[in-house]
């Protein structure tokens, strides 16, 4: 017997098949949905997605997924990401839509930063947007030192916001639940309010944020192959989704370490944790850092492909949308996030058609899903160390 | 500074407080019975607001003038509707909820928040606007140097305290109160003890919403000028002065409230700095009092069983 | 007596005006197993609280192997070697059984964030051997549990769960283990079962001293070598469970605590 | 059938996709349909503006489409940007790069604009401006694309100090909220006055939403300035005026463009709003021949909320650039070009002329006195005439 009872044998077959139709499909259904334009047609989107989703629920290829998913993992991820990487080409001059894939990929960076956070070590952390936005300003002020190569300043934004996290630990290490909450709230209100009053960072009319470079390539500059000239998007799309697979990989054998463990003992029982010498201190101190770095590194970069910051983008109800990513997606749920960052990016943008209208449309579809969905749209699974037991080896 | 001044400031710290006192003890009372907190309680409060302003409207057009009556008809009006609505949303939003990670709560009540004050904004009549609340106290005022004190903030205050007074007798006098405080205590016992657990649940929430709209009322009253964002602020706060004072303690929210008041009012009148700088001041203070007092200035008492 | 493992002198804790514990002093060998007992309300768990460093003592002092581990963070008295249970089982419930065993091993599964993130052979070798222990640890207890490793012990029976949270506590090989009320939530049969368990670990292990509190006066009887007796935080008794059984003082503090 | 990047594949794919089962075709139309973008804050506390905008906007396309004589048909694609740059620049790239798109009447928040103008330049969509009033986005940049058909708050500060010490007022307390466009009017707002002689006595920041100012105007009572101002929008206007009644403030209150609204009456009601002073760009459009034939369509249209002061500037700045697509044609390099030409060009609002930076230089600023609940041009109103009299320099 192996380790794992692997319940479907045409899924011990070809474990990967069911996972690769369901990338494919979603490849081809993002693409389709990006380029929309009239409203009957994001209509019929949606309707479709709705109807594929509760299909699948019924007739139990979503519980058989994600037995799949869980048994080949690592293939499907790297599928996954070619996947996307496909799909950035093939929007190749669609602007727009790059805009909105870059941004749902530097959107899902950061909500995997808060995932450390939230949905391992049970830390709750409402100013994600002023560590995000830490970085963006980061981006604003080194970008006009030419000195500084732009790569390095992604690297940069991400230690910002951890210094900033500094004089936060006293009281996040001291407190719990709701009280950490508050910390946080008051920490992004203040963030907020300061870069208002303060003029030496450009109050609230804001900063021009230069572009990135990369190896004396210019990302506001057109990609051209042969004759066929592609969106600047294009590069801040590869780049985003460079960093959001670097992210992922990282979180994930952070999940699939002990000190990942030792999260989820903190969250779960953080006396019986003390009790089994799990030393918490250090323990939320490295989810509240680490977090609170990823959140800058994804914000500098976005500062620099937004190109212009102030900081009416950094606000409180931005927090929230953070967690709301990482909530509806599903706690600790790495894929969650990345499927609930593409829905809130994306679909307030779709609801424009609705136009005042979306925000109320917005609010109440996060209720249904919170109250019929309590554990998120793709609950997150169990740990396995390595993919690779899991395979039944 | 001349006495007058610190008179006045003294005096708008007081009613400051008083209103922050009353939204920050139904954070403190939902969190008691159910261990979640209730992030829609300022829209709920601006509602509640809009509630009256209607039933005032309603008053007015069927010719009732008399503004004691009319005062009376919207606070019925107003405490009666959202109190309904607390309850509602208790039973249908948060006690569903019971199971799942407290943060989903938070969540949800934050989202209901949102889509309250949207739907206001969007389905009031010329909601995005702010509307004139009546004046409905009388408005005399006596002038004392440069101190001007006003019958209606004291009569506001007054009731306001009276308000928290009726409540603290609520909870540590009646049954009503004695079954809050049982399940508050522990749930699994208040139940043994053939306590209605849902219906005190409801009738908390219900106590705790009908306290922030007649906040809200008094916000009206005092600014005569009500607007659909006006529960997004004092929610924030109402929170922040639930936790500073320690959450589950109704004292420690009304210290709570009054602290956030004063914090304001010196960050605007006694900072050396500008006087933008004192939301800034007020919520640096937040967080150094967590660090100071992890658990609030009255802490609860630890219900970790080992 | 042989050589001392643990030592009490004078512990009093206070909560509030509530005395839980009041000037409690004892001793223990190597090796043994100690009851302790009591009714409702006399301090059992609270000296499991302080001697974990859960809460502080008001005063006295706790000597663990000859060395002062008063109000030693929790951290540092299992670094001692001191494990426990716990009277509501406190299992991570969403993590698998392998999960919640290796949380009991932090001793020995750290590491710097390079080698659990970046360079894993060794996290790798690591997480390969202490399966095989883990396994064979579970295995000693229940052969189908030691198949069921990754599954989440939300979905276990009791009497699995308070295996588990004897293996977590075990499996970093410590010197002294406390169990609160292993009996609690379970039938006789189970509690019958739980017991040969333990007592067959203690046949296996060297050195394993073992402090049980329990209100199942059988379990006592079966299995501890020595009693105490704790009444509103005061020792009243001390010897073989017969012995304490027939104490007068003993009779009349549980026929009075009913 | 429509598709803004149309290769056959995309049609191909997109209608598998999303038609399925639905019948996919339109009607003909006889004329050429032309799309024109709007963008303003649709959400959030200014949405009121932001409403009015688009319906100010929306209005000037029906009416052209009722016209026979139009040579296209006209349809409008208005988004949210919430007031936020970087949901701005978001909108701001999906209309620029939606290639049936020939132009756009955006921004009321001045943060916004200044980040979208990058992008209006980088796709060449010709942009005008209809509500913002940072002098930094038209004259931070050298772009073509980019034009204003309102004034500055440079203009409409230079005037109301000179106005306000017209009137014998020496001394000012001002209340700010600390956005770009309560700080912007700020500094010029004290830069001027203290040109024209007068002192600024104190300046408080406060944030945009909040409640209470009486920590603030406490302090302003103990100054004893002749005249408060509130540089900021309507909601927190409403407040400040409210709040100084209740401390007994008894100072001219003088607000900003934000605050001349038929809301600022709404929510203050009654007598507070007497007297209260403000400034704005262009003519009242009651005044100018086409103002009384938009508030007449605007009632007859229907629309739920308000046109709010910038509404005839979104209407001017949408018939401007209809104007430009009737002349020129739907293309974008000729409607800029179009546009850098416009000079006395005939408006609701008077008329306009464009300098070399896209800045309409015709700065006509009217000042607005609140009488009897309502905002009448000052030299129309009692005060003016002398039958009624604001309070006195001290």
């Amino acid at each position: 017997m192996t380790d794992l009872p692997i319940s479907s044998t045409a899924a011990a077959a070809r474990p990967w098949a069911a996972g690769a139709a369901v990338i494919v499909t979603a490849g081809v259904y993002a693409w389709a949905l990006l380029m929309a334009e009239e409203t009957w047609q994001v209509t019929g989107l949606l309707v479709l997605a709705v109807a594929a989703v509760l299909a699948a629920l019924k007739t139990g290829f979503a519980r058989r997924l994600h037995q799949d998913w869980a048994a080949s993992e690592p293939r499907l991820n790297r599928l996954a990401f070619a996947a996307l990487i496909v799909l950035i080409f093939a929007l190749s001059d669609a602007h727009f839509a790059l805009l909105m894939v870059a941004t749902t990929l530097l959107y899902f960076t950061a909500a995997m930063g808060l995932n450390i956070q939230f949905g391992f070590a049970g830390m709750a952390n409402f100013a994600g947007a002023a560590f995000f936005g830490a970085g963006a300003y980061t981006a604003a002020v080194l970008g006009t030192v030419t000195a500084v190569p732009p790569l390095l300043t992604l690297a940069i934004g991400g230690a910002v916001a951890l210094v900033l996290s500094l004089p936060l630990l006293l009281p996040i290490l001291r407190t719990t639940g709701h009280y950490a909450a508050v910390v946080t709230i008051a920490f992004g209100v203040l963030f907020r309010t300061f870069l208002e009053v303060n003029e030496i960072l450009g109050g609230p009319q804001g900063l021009m944020v230069a572009p990135m470079r990369l190896f004396g390539w210019d990302f506001n500059s057109a990609p051209v192959i042969g004759s066929y000239e592609m969106s600047f998007y294009v590069n801040y799309a590869l780049l985003a989704a460079a960093l959001a697979g670097l992210v992922f990989v990282l979180v994930r054998r952070l999940e699939r370490s002990w000190i990942g463990l030792h999260m989820d003992a903190v969250r779960l029982d953080e006396t019986a944790a003390a009790c089994f010498g799990v030393p918490v201190a250090r323990i939320k101190l490295t989810a509240f850092l680490l977090g609170n770095a990823i959140l800058g590194v994804s914000g500098a970069l976005y500062g620099m492909m937004i190109s212009f910051i102030a900081p009416a983008s950094f606000t409180f109800s931005d927090s929230l949308l953070l967690v709301s990513i990482v909530l509806l997606g599903g706690l600790g749920s790495l894929w969650g996030s990345a499927v609930a960052a593409a829905i809130v990016v994306l679909l307030p943008e779709k609801l424009q058609l609705l136009q005042e209208y979306r925000f109320l449309l917005f609010s109440i579809l996060v209720m249904l899903v919170l109250l019929f969905r309590p554990d998120g749209i793709l609950p997150r699974p169990l740990r396995t160390f390595f993919a690779s037991r899991r395979a039944g080896k | 500074m001349d006495f007058g001044l610190i008179a006045q400031y003294l005096a708008n710290g007081i009613l400051l407080g008083t209103m922050y006192a009353l939204v920050a003890v139904g954070f403190t009372l939902f969190f008691g019975v159910l261990d979640v907190i209730k992030f829609s309680h300022g829209d709920v409060l601006m509602l509640g607001t809009f509630i009256g302003f209607t039933a005032w409207m309603g008053l007015a057009a069927i010719g009732v003038t008399n503004p004691w009556v009319q005062l009376l008809g919207v606070l019925i009006c107003s405490l009666g509707g959202t109190a309904l609505i607390g309850a509602a949303i208790a039973k249908w939003l948060v006690l569903p909820l019971k199971k799942a990670p407290q943060l989903n709560t938070l969540l949800i009540t934050l989202m209901l928040g949102t889509a309250i004050r949207e739907a206001v904004r969007l389905f009031y009549p010329n909601g995005s606007n702010p509307k004139a609340f009546p004046a409905l106290l009388p408005d005399a005022a006596v002038e004392l140097g440069s101190f001007s004190l006003r019958a209606d903030s004291v009569i506001l205050v007054l009731a306001g305290l009276g308000l928290i007074g009726v409540l603290s007798l609520v909870i540590n006098r009646t049954r009503l109160g004695l079954a809050i405080r049982a399940v508050a205590q522990d749930e699994e016992t208040a139940r043994i003890m053939g306590i209605n657990y849902t219906l005190v649940v409801l009738a908390t929430f219900a106590i705790g919403s009908g306290v922030a709209a007649f906040a809200g009322i008094m916000n009206g009253l005092y600014y005569n000028e009500i607007n659909f964002g006006m529960g997004l602020i004092l929610g924030l706060i109402g929170f922040s002065a639930a936790i500073i004072g320690g959450l589950g303690n109704l004292y420690g929210a009304i210290l709570g409230g009054f602290l956030f008041a004063g914090l304001q009012v010196i960050g605007a009148a006694l900072l050396p700095f500008a006087s933008a700088y004192k939301d800034v001041f007020a919520f640096a203070v937040v967080i150094a009092l967590m660090a100071w007092k992890p658990t609030g200035l009255i802490p609860e008492r630890s219900s970790d069983r080992v | 007596m042989t050589q001392t493992l643990l030592e009490f002198r004078n512990i009093v804790k206070r909560f509030g005006g509530v005395t839980a514990l009041d000037d409690f002093s004892m001793r223990m060998g190597q090796g043994e197993i100690l009851g302790l007992i009591g009714p409702n309300g006399s301090g059992k768990t609270t000296s499991f609280n302080v001697l974990t460093g859960i809460y502080p003592a008001t005063a006295g002092q706790v000597l663990f192997e000859g060395r002062d581990i008063t109000n030693a963070a929790a951290r540092a008295v299992y670094e001692a070697g001191i494990v426990r249970t716990f009277q509501r089982s406190r299992l991570c419930l969403p993590l698998s059984i392998y999960d919640n065993i290796m949380i009991g091993d932090t001793a020995r599964l750290t590491g710097s964030l390079w080698s659990n993130l970046i360079s894993r052979k060794r996290l790798q070798g690591q997480i390969d051997t202490s399966y095989r222990l883990a396994r064979d640890l579970v295995g000693g207890f229940s052969g189908h549990l030691a198949d069921r490793m990754d599954q989440p012990v939300g979905a276990l029976p009791m009497i699995e769960r308070r295996r588990i949270e004897i293996c977590r506590a075990l499996i970093s090989g410590p010197r002294l283990l406390l169990l609160d009320e292993p009996s609690a939530g379970m039938t006789h049969d189970e509690t019958h079962q739980l017991m040969d368990d333990i007592l067959a670990v203690r046949a296996r292990g060297e050195g394993l001293s073992i402090i049980i509190v329990e209100h199942e006066m059988g379990v006592i009887e079966r299995i501890t070598d020595r009693c105490i007796v704790l009444s509103y935080g005061r020792k009243i008794a001390e010897g073989t469970y017969a012995e304490v059984a027939a104490d007068a003082e003993v009779q009349n503090a549980y026929l009075g605590a009913d | 059938m429509k598709f803004n990047i149309g290769t056959k594949f995309h049609r191909i794919v997109l209608a598998a996709g999303a038609c399925a089962g639905l019948a996919c075709g339109t009607a003909a139309t006889a004329k050429e349909t032309v799309a024109l973008g709007f963008i303003g804050p649709l959400t959030g506390g200014v949405s009121s503006v932001g409403l009015g905008g688009r319906n100010s906007a929306e209005l000037a396309i029906r009416l052209r489409n009722a016209d026979p004589a139009a040579k296209y048909s006209y349809e409008l694609e208005a988004l949210d940007d919430e007031c936020k740059p970087n949901v701005g620049v978001q909108v701001a790239t999906k209309l620029a790069t939606n290639r049936k798109l020939a132009g756009a009447v955006a921004h009321y928040c001045s943060a916004v604009a200044m980040g979208t103008v990058d992008v209006y330049h980088r796709f060449g969509l010709p942009m005008t401006v209809w509500g913002a009033v940072l002098p930094d986005i038209t004259y931070g940049n050298d772009y073509p694309e980019i034009t204003r058909v309102n004034g500055t708050m440079i203009n409409q500060n230079e005037t109301a100090a000179k106005f306000m010490t017209g009137l014998g007022y020496k001394t000012f307390a001002i209340i700010h909220d600390t956005t770009d466009y309560g700080k912007g009017h700020n500094s010029y707002l004290s830069k001027f006055l203290a040109e024209d002689g007068a002192t600024v006595v104190g300046a408080f920041g406060v944030s945009a939403d909040q409640q209470d100012f009486t920590a603030e105007l406490t302090q302003v009572k103990a100054l004893n300035p002749d005249v408060v101002v509130y540089a900021g929008l309507t909601p927190g206007g409403v407040r400040v005026r409210q709040q100084m009644a209740k401390l007994g403030i008894t100072a001219v209150f003088q607000g900003v463009s934000g605050i001349k609204s038929d809301a600022y009456f709404e929510g203050l009601g009654g007598d507070l709003a007497e007297g209260t002073l403000t400034f704005l760009e262009g003519a009242p459009a009651e005044k100018l021949p086409g103002g009384a034939f938009f508030l007449t369509e605007y009632e007859k249209a229907g629309f739920s909320t308000p046109p709010e002061a910038y509404g005839p500037f979104a209407f001017a700045a949408m018939n401007l650039l209809i104007d430009a697509v009737e002349a020129v044609g739907p293309d974008r390099k000729a409607i800029v070009e179009y546009m850098g030409t416009v000079k006395d060009h005939e408006s609701i609002t008077g008329l306009i002329t464009f300098d070399d930076h896209g800045q309409n230089t015709v700065a006509l600023i009217t000042g607005y006195v609140a009488q009897d609940g309502k905002w009448v041009v000052w030299e129309d109103s009692d005060y003016a005439k002398g039958t009624r009299s604001l309070p006195a320099p001290k």
